[in-house]
């Protein structure tokens, strides 16, 4: 597999061009509403994160920018639902999460993201060799810990 | 001695150009963000760090001496690259710091009052846009916008209605750094001096490609960069007609500026040096001197014909691929070869890493002109640019990536 | 790895010291003014400009990806080298665009207006003087000096006296470039945070010398050149507390320093960026992060008893000289090896030609500091600073050079 | 005659210790008085030109400075004695020489000053490879130049 093509897997295409959680979904009683940009490409991302007790009840969000931006905040809302079940992920472990993701991009490829833990968003392992990439990826991710921190 | 233009020649002299890039040679169509430099220019440098190198303007040592005779003979070379006096140039450490110094200085000299205008265009580079505002926010002052027409040049039906009795500055680019469409400058200052208002010309991305002669243009003041016209980082100039720069009071103040100071009170020197706050970067000043002479040693106007060619094989390359929207796609104007384009369907930063996957580095995102890129609706673009070292066949390899892209990214024709 | 200190070893890192001068070898004590470049900052510029020279914090391609790194990597070793973190790091083309960007930005913020103080020492550089001046004349604030005593020390109680509920900012040299000794910064810092006035460093002589602690010194800004600690021209540091800079505006504009971008307005980033403006010197700060790399190698513990064992030598050699007068003569403070002095009958450029013809660069004038030399009645002065590579034969050659100059201008002793 | 020796010979050392000229006199009927100063290194003059007719009746001067500098005025006053006698010198001849005089000092050695025109002013010849010192050696000069203009 070239570079590129571990950057861009089948999986990251697929999930730019059908993007879970697109569309702010209505406040709920616990919302928090974040609006983060990346000043160097001009991405943008609006993320509603509703919470309810201690669950993430729900992560919706609308923005544009470039397909690992776009599938990575696809995956986010993919993985919550996915791991959190009708219920809703608990926010120490979607925080958790957040931290362990960050770790890996950051780790220049040394940090895989596996599987298990992190499900279709596993296939951004990629990015972590692509420095100036990984700030999209992180795009939605940073936009969840910070509503988190205000829900 | 002119050589005769031999772009392998040229090639030849760029160290950097032999890198790969993930196994492709390095196509380089980046060079309206910054140049790659010469061997000239690297030798330059270092040959004065490691024979002359020594505080300048100071001193009655030999060494100083020395380097004070490079720092001001590259001060002349550079006034005469741009058809000036050295008194009229003022080293800055780029062309932000001296766009910042002229809005800065007018703001000192209590030039602008509620009321007064400052026209600049809608395709400015941030650098010449914001100082404006600044200044326009403190003073009082309305700032003015000529309009970007379609195709990307300039209303100047809007510029002769904007510019007015009120107006102070005409401030706007030579080249604009995402259409690569040169501006009307003669027009301009016409409009400009029929009120009366200070012209400032950002001459950034003329600089590197065009004959410059900043005196016969009729502009007041102009500004470029070294690490865009094959200099190293951190040096610049200000040029300014004598009486306009006279008439500036300083924008920074420090060492090497000054006649007497006092505890309570400085007085300054003439220009250039009032402008010329604290220690130079005068190993810079030599190197960009030795860019200058590097680019006058070829035949330039066969290097222009060369860049015109590859402007228009860049464009019609562009135009016939299918999904491309070029931004300031003109035949009505003349232009360098540097050009924004958009792929449908496919984001300006996924484009960008496709084509860097096959050693093609373009630069990608807004370019520093936000407001131009949103009066084309959009927040990013792709910019190739190319410079002196471009060769056809590296414009066709960038073609023949470019038509790869949508295919890659699944986006449909 | 710490290298042992050796003299020699590291003057082999120098190529301009193997420059001869009228057939005498070069005895560089001018590095108070500029230092040399050790290969070590030769290299890394020309590596990084041959290799990996590319606009950073734009585009994905792979260039401007490493070049990026490098670049904010050099970030991260020069504030480490101050004890900081890189968000505290602003990079300035030197400590006078460091310190106008303070005075400008606390201007450009209202922080100051009539009625209140700026304090500043009688010692100080220009450059740390009249950016204060311009400051207080355009708010109307008033600038007030610590003098300075016979000896060259600060008078200390005049400082607590003038330190009021008045004053706002307290700018102060770490170490005099005229006086070589360092002023009482925990003292001062003291009573400016007495008054919550914000504090000033100017770091321009200390950072080459002294292992520095910003964070920990107390003071809330700080400055220094790279030019000075073996590294390029255009390129300095000004250092700040988080709070402190983030209550900051920019002081110049444009590109790389925003986040959206209008025609009419623009947000900015948080610093450090939000004080960088247009393309940064990269490949300077590179060059940086490698001399204070390459310093850092050294046992620097070493290396400072060896420069306060030639500052010993050069003062106690200059004492034991007829008819030469020493500016801040005295044993009550902290010292750097810099030292300046007047030879009785023979003025300050006639002794540096003299001392030049035996291949001695020492500065001669004023050094920036006219109210300082006014203060001790004299209009120039001589001034010799050592570096890490000047060796004790060196500071002899220099004083016997200075024995021969009364004989040479027929002055009796 | 190593380089120091030619750029502070013997007649260069005596007028910097006696100079002609030094102490302003009272202004006359036509005079202009100037103020020069060399920023680098803080050296400045006084230069008081009095003018009678066409020609230049007397110079004096005060100022302190480098021994080049207080050569140089001392020997420009002596110059214009000798050669202007009890009338003084003409106007433009004075001019003349101060023209000749700066380009021969920034020849950078390559265009002497002879005795015959400039008399004791010869001796500073050698600065002219001195380029920082230059300036030293014109302050006088320049001043006189300026004072023809005001006079
Ligand atoms: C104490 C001091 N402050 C400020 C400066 C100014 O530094 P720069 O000229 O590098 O901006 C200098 C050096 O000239 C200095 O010695
Ligand atoms: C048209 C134009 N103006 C101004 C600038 C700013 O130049 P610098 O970043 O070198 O200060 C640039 C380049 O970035 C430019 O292309």
């Amino acid at each position: 597999m070239s570079g590129l093509e571990s950057l861009y897997q089948e999986l990251i295409l697929d999930h730019a061009k059908n993007r879970r959680g697109f569309g702010l979904a209505d406040p709920g009683a616990h919302s928090a509403t974040v609006h983060q940009r990346n000043p160097v490409c001009g991405d943008e991302i609006t993320l509603r994160v509703d919470v309810e007790g201690d669950r993430v009840a729900s992560v919706t969000w609308e923005g544009a920018g470039c397909s690992i931006s776009q599938a990575s905040a696809s995956m986010l809302v993919a993985l919550l639902q996915e791991d959190g079940g009708d219920e809703g992920m608990p926010r120490a472990d979607a925080e958790a999460l957040i931290a362990s993701f960050r770790e890996a991009l950051r780790s220049r490829g040394k940090i895989p993201l596996d599987e298990e833990t992190f499900a279709d968003a596993a296939a951004l392992s990629g990015v972590s060799k692509y420095t100036a990439r990984v700030k999209c990826a992180m795009l939605a991710w940073v936009a969840l810990e910070e509503g988190l921190r205000q829900a | 001695m002119t050589l005769p233009f031999d772009v392998d020649a040229v090639r030849a002299d760029f160290p950097i150009l032999e890198t790969e890039v993930d196994g492709h040679p390095l196509v380089y169509l980046d060079s309206g963000a910054t140049s790659q430099k010469p061997r000239a220019v690297l030798d330059a440098e270092r040959d004065f760090l490691e024979r002359a190198n020594a505080a300048v303007h100071r001193g009655a040592h030999t060494l100083a001496a020395e380097a004070t005779e490079l720092f001001e003979d590259a001060r002349v070379t550079v006034a005469e690259f741009v058809g000036a006096e050295p008194e009229q140039l003022v080293w800055t450490s780029g062309a932000t710091a001296g766009l910042n110094l002229v809005a800065g200085s007018l703001g000192y000299a209590g030039r602008l009052r509620e009321g007064d205008e400052i026209v600049v265009t809608e395709a400015e580079h941030h650098a010449n846009l914001i100082p404006w505002q600044e200044l326009a926010a403190r003073t009082g002052a309305r700032l003015r916008h000529i309009p970007v027409l379609d195709d990307g040049t300039l209303d100047m039906h809007a510029a002769a209605d904007l510019i007015g009795e009120r107006t102070r500055v005409v401030a706007f680019t030579h080249v604009s750094n995402v259409l690569g469409i040169v501006n009307p400058v003669a027009k301009l200052v016409t409009l400009a001096r029929g009120v009366g208002a200070l012209t400032v010309l950002d001459a950034c991305q003329s600089a590197p490609h065009l004959a410059l002669d900043l005196p016969a243009s009729g502009v007041d003041l102009a500004v470029f960069s070294g690490h865009k016209i094959y200099g190293p980082y951190g040096i610049g100039a200000l040029w300014g007609r004598d009486e306009v720069l006279e008439a500036l009071p300083p924008f920074t103040t420090g060492g090497s500026m000054i006649t007497t100071v006092t505890l309570d009170k400085a007085e300054y020197l003439p220009p250039p040096q009032r402008f010329e706050a604290g220690t130079q970067p005068v190993s810079q000043a030599v190197a960009l001197a030795a860019a200058v002479r590097w680019l006058g040693q070829h035949d330039l106007e066969a290097a222009h014909a060369h860049e015109a060619m590859l402007e228009k094989r860049m464009r019609e390359g562009l135009r016939s691929i299918p999904g491309i929207r070029l931004l300031g796609d003109t035949d009505a104007a003349d232009r360098v070869a540097l050009q924004a384009f958009e792929v449908e369907g496919v984001h300006a930063h996924d484009v960008g890493q496709f084509l860097d996957s096959r050693g093609v580095a373009v630069r990608v995102g807004h370019h520093c002109a936000q407001p131009l890129h949103r009066r084309f609706g959009m927040t990013a673009s792709v910019r190739a640019s190319a410079a002196i070292h471009t060769t056809e066949a590296e414009v066709d390899t960038f073609l023949d990536a470019v038509s790869g892209v949508r295919g890659f990214f699944g986006v449909s024709a």
